[in-house]
């Protein structure tokens, strides 16, 4: 089947996802660079515009499965920005009342099932969830997201090779940022595209420029297609860079000045917004109006994640269990 | 458990009337692990027999990929379903740990609450079949100090039956320990429907000069030896467990004041084990209660050996734990 | 530990110490895990800075594999390597169990002695850094209730110092404990050289009412309040265990002999753990002598939380630990 | 480079080791049946070619990790059948003092270095002792074998990959003899041949017929001149059968009759026995003085299991550390 294109409205609705993950990643730095704000926070600013162009393809239904480096992956899928300010803040009105944390997000009202702190481990609980649709007889798809480091481990081979046996609907996205903390791409893996690793389990495999969204919504377009057929999964290898590090804090004294120059010259964000006056989608105007509105929404998140009051101590003895511990 | 009991039964079949009737009574049920399929023989030791011929799809032999069914079982759950899996061998949850440490045991505290992860894990374990170090291990004790996880270990049919029927429908994760080599002891028979409520110890044989603790496979030993001293009459209390984690003291202490009293029994390794949380329980409880000290009778800290013979001297004898009770007697 | 010492250092520079001095004096001693050498930042906190530029080969930045790196960590301890595995937080040994439990502490046993396995794992972990559920936990339990498996847990420079060297040189497997937010406390500095043998604890201080036992961060916490208390009159001795399995009774049992009183204390959760190895032991060995139950301190049964709030309502505080002390000798 | 031939004296080589193999197989369950000798035995019967055909290209230097179903790899080896049959009878003059039994059989002075009954877990550890032979700058390789099954399990991919990344000198042999227990190829594994999986490791992967000893010693050939001058790993899959079922016991009613037959039909043994005598390599009376010294060898072996005393019970304490637990 020939390309899908995005249309007008779609665009714009990947641009304002951008702009919401952009402008929330740098108030949440800026944050804790005035100390407001304290955590370990793995910023996926760089990466946005790979969970924008996905999430406008998927319905509140459909199951997301992401890792610590997720928030953008939460916001893109409808995780409010109050909820989320509010958890990271470690605050009673967090999605997960504070208990979890910027590696535990959860929002299963809109999808938003699973985030996981250990590498690979996104991708078995992403079949269990697409084996809950698919005996259901939905076509609602599970998307799961891990890094390019995470397609050393095992749990990686053995989630695609069960997915591709049972025709589970998962969109395998790797966010191949080119490091895994501080070790680089090729040293710790051993194939020259991670997307190869599909011919293992017969499944399609796709490398995409993850900071195009364009390219990164057509090849989730046909992986979705395929997942909802019933044909089974597809793993997506989205090209992209994190521009602030693994944590913050990180110095990047391991990247080349030169890849860092080459990568922050493919911000996807300013170079989308070009895009879009460039082809008449939007003026300057429109989506400097965007960016107000998600701006104005970070503010309203922010407020009410700072007045927000810290937990309990009682909630340690509660969600141990179904019921209340001693 | 109530001898009297006409119907007889083994812990297979019970297991596998309680998978049956579980699938039939609610459909979110599913079952998965490696050849549990009819087509694959329905289990190793045929646990899982009828079901998938029964239940078509919900019931799936996966290929050898714990890590990926493990995690399957835990977003099949997370996702609506009651997912029943299968570690062939207790060893084999060390291929699986982080799906199930990690994870089963702590999304619904990390969500919030948001999500919650009703799944059972079953497996299947102990020495004395030279099934050797990577095959027979106890290692409940690793479960226990998980929060999150329950942990039960029947040690007969009707409490097989009942606390697996119970395990399907809590709504957290559970691991069931199923001891290989009672599968096929005769016993009474279970009544298909009736469950046994988890974190219930149940008192086995009433007494007053001495409380005997155990689960699983130790209440087949405790039983004679048990016996024996009740026809010589010193009179023993025996309660099994059922359920080690949550830990039922009250049932436990209750006895212990009464008798004053305590012998712990299991076949794991002794060092570290579960013997030592409820040994230490009944001291921190009932210290000035306590006639003797609190004895634990387990097996040596070591790998499980091959041959016969060093297999025996791996596990407690029925003399050590009758010397053990005597002891607390003296 | 020796506060008159002069000379100060942290536990992460002692720890980078012992492992230069080791790579030095023996050239089978090797290291690698994810980020340990130089272009990779020679470790996430820096323990491992340095090696690799000057060792070369012998340190190696690993993929994150950590079932193959620990697998190869066997083999090459097989091969007549001393291999130091890093895996960067200790809740990461879930994926990779298998090697440590089935393979590195069962080879000697399983081979009949043919083979042995001198490796060390080295691992941190902590609660207290907002690093949640998944990345704080202590499961030293797990790993003490496994035979063949050593378990070091040092609290201060000196004893991290020694301890590694000296688990490098042990000739079976060593998980060694780092606890995170200890790495940069000041403290004494280690004499270079100078080993601390494996299984022996250390009188931190001298006192004749109550023994206080911990490990690691729990050194921490029982400092202030013994000072506290002993600054009351109350003349507590301190153990520090160093080595939790295997366990060194004989220092614990002769000082509770002479102080009929103790208190077992440790940041991993309450139940099934440690604490409860101690406890039963002193209890079994000097039940007549003891003045009181041994009370147990330990961490909330749940997942570590991640708000500062619950972090601290998840550990023991100081208040509840002097609570415990004092009770023991109401 | 062109594929190697081995010679005559190679050959002979390799029918000794296979009849060893076949006739030590058969013993062992004749004496099971008789009552004589009892323990989970995994036959390795039909698979005898493949570590026949590898072994005569190895030194008691190059280092073997094998799986419960190992006979077979431990005796072409060089593991003494005497030791092997003692521990299997789990006596004190066993290869491991009956501790560890049929799974964990170990023979270090011939380079039979670990035995697991963990699917998957000898591959990481052939990647140690290879990493040990690369450290020492020796030529010496390792051979690491498993099962079609355990293609499947994480294990497998991070040792691939892990061995490629830093060129360990492994021979990674996939015995596939079509089932994993009770479970068909088809039904566990999602690519058409385990071969293939090696690209996604940028290592050579070649299917051969395991039944076939030439094909066999050529694969292992080039595959052990590549590790032996650093070149690093090869993943060979070599196609076989099981002819005596997963463990003795089991009745095998999940093999299509059609299978098994042609399976025996390809039965290794008589097969090369013939091949030999064709090719003149041999004449009947020549091959069958093999078969009897072979038959000595395990009358042998037999009567020293049998007549050999049980371990003292004071073996539990030892061995756990390098000191007696008390
Ligand atoms: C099993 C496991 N091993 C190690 C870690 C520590 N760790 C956290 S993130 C990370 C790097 C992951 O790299 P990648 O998969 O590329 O994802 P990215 O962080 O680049 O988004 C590592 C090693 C972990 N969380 N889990
Ligand atoms: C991690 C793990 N899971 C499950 C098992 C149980 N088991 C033993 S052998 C086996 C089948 C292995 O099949 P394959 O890899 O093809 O080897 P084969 O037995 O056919 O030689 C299984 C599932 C195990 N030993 N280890
Ligand atoms: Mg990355
Ligand atoms: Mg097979």
């Amino acid at each position: 089947m020939n390309a899908a294109e995005p249309d007008h409205k779609t665009l714009l609705a990947i641009y304002q996802k951008m702009a919401l993950i952009k402008h929330s990643d740098d108030r949440v730095i800026g944050a804790m660079k005035a100390g407001r704000m304290q955590m370990p926070y793995y910023s996926a600013r760089g990466q946005e515009c790979i969970p924008a162009a996905i999430s406008v393809l998927l319905n509140d239904e459909d199951y997301l499965v992401t890792i610590y480096r997720g928030v953008h992956d939460m916001l893109a899928k409808g995780l409010p920005a109050k909820l989320l300010w509010a958890e990271l803040a470690g605050k009673a009105t967090g999605s997960c009342k504070g208990k979890g944390g910027p590696m535990h997000l959860t929002y299963p009202s809109k999808g938003c099932m699973v985030t996981t702190g250990i590498v690979g481990a996104s991708m078995p609980i992403a079949c269990g969830l697409a084996l809950a649709a698919q005996l259901r007889g939905e076509t609602r798809v599970t998307v799961a997201n891990f890094g390019d480091g995470a397609s050393n481990i095992g749990a990686f081979h053995e989630s695609l090779n069960l997915a591709a046996v049972w025709k589970l609907p998962v969109i395998f996205v790797c966010q191949n940022n080119q490091y895994a903390e501080h070790t680089s791409y090729a040293k710790g893996t051993s194939c020259e595209r991670i997307a190869d690793r599909a011919a293992s389990y017969r499944i399609p495999g796709v490398r995409v420029d993850g900071n195009e969204p364009r390219a990164v919504y057509q090849a989730a377009h046909a992986a979705i297609a395929r997942a909802r057929a019933g044909d089974g999964p597809t793993l997506i290898e989205a090209m992209t860079f994190r521009f602030n590090g693994h944590l913050i804090g990180d110095m990047g004294e391991y990247i080349p000045k030169a890849d860092y120059a080459a990568a922050k010259a493919a911000d996807p964000y300013p170079r989308f917004r070009q895009w879009l006056q460039d082809q008449g989608h939007a003026s300057d105007a429109e989506l400097d109006a965007i960016d107000a509105a998600v701006r104005q929404e970070i503010d309203e998140a922010e407020a009410f994640a700072m007045s927000s009051p810290p937990p309990d101590a009682i909630e340690v003895k509660r969600d141990v269990y179904a019921y209340e511990i001693a | 458990m109530n001898t009297e009991s006409k119907a007889r039964a083994n812990l297979l079949q019970s297991l596998n009337w309680a998978l049956h009737d579980a699938m039939d009574a609610d459909s979110s049920v599913i079952v998965f692990g490696e050849e549990v399929a009819d087509p694959e023989g329905g289990g190793i030791v045929k646990v899982t027999q009828g079901l998938s011929s029964k239940f078509g799809n919900r019931v799936r032999s996966t290929p050898i990929s714990e890590m990926a069914f493990m995690g399957t079982a835990v977003g099949a759950a997370v996702g609506g379903f009651k997912p029943v899996v299968e570690i062939m061998l207790m060893n084999f949850v060390a291929v699986c740990m982080d799906q199930i440490t990690n994870h089963a045991a702590k999304l619904r505290f990390m969500s919030g609450g948001q999500t919650h992860v009703p799944m059972v894990i079953r497996t299947m374990t102990g020495s004395g079949t030279q099934n050797g170090g990577q095959h027979s291990d106890f290692l409940e004790a690793w479960f226990c100090h998980t929060p999150g996880i329950k942990v039960v270990a029947p040690s007969n049919p009707v409490d097989g039956y009942g606390l697996l029927r119970s395990a399907i429908e809590d709504p957290d994760p559970v691991l069931f320990i199923e001891h290989l080599p009672s599968y096929w002891l005769p016993g009474a028979a279970p009544e298909r429907g009736s469950k046994v409520p988890i974190g219930k110890a149940r008192i086995d044989r009433e007494g007053r000069d001495v409380t005997v603790i155990g689960y699983s496979r130790a209440m087949h030993d405790i039983a004679p030896v048990a016996a024996k001293l009740t026809a010589e009459g010193i009179s023993v209390e025996v309660i099994d467990l059922r359920t080690v984690s949550p830990l039922d003291m009250d049932t436990v202490l209750s006895s212990v004041k009464k008798t004053g009293r305590a012998v712990v029994v299991h076949e794991g390794v002794k060092s570290f084990g579960v013997g030592a949380e409820v040994s230490s329980r009944i001291h921190e409880s009932l210290f000035r209660e306590l006639k003797a000290p609190v004895a634990r009778v387990a097996s040596n800290d070591s790998p499980v050996p091959y041959a016969p013979p060093l297999e025996a001297a791996f596990l407690y004898s029925h003399a050590e734990l009758e010397a053990a009770i005597r002891k607390t007697l003296a």
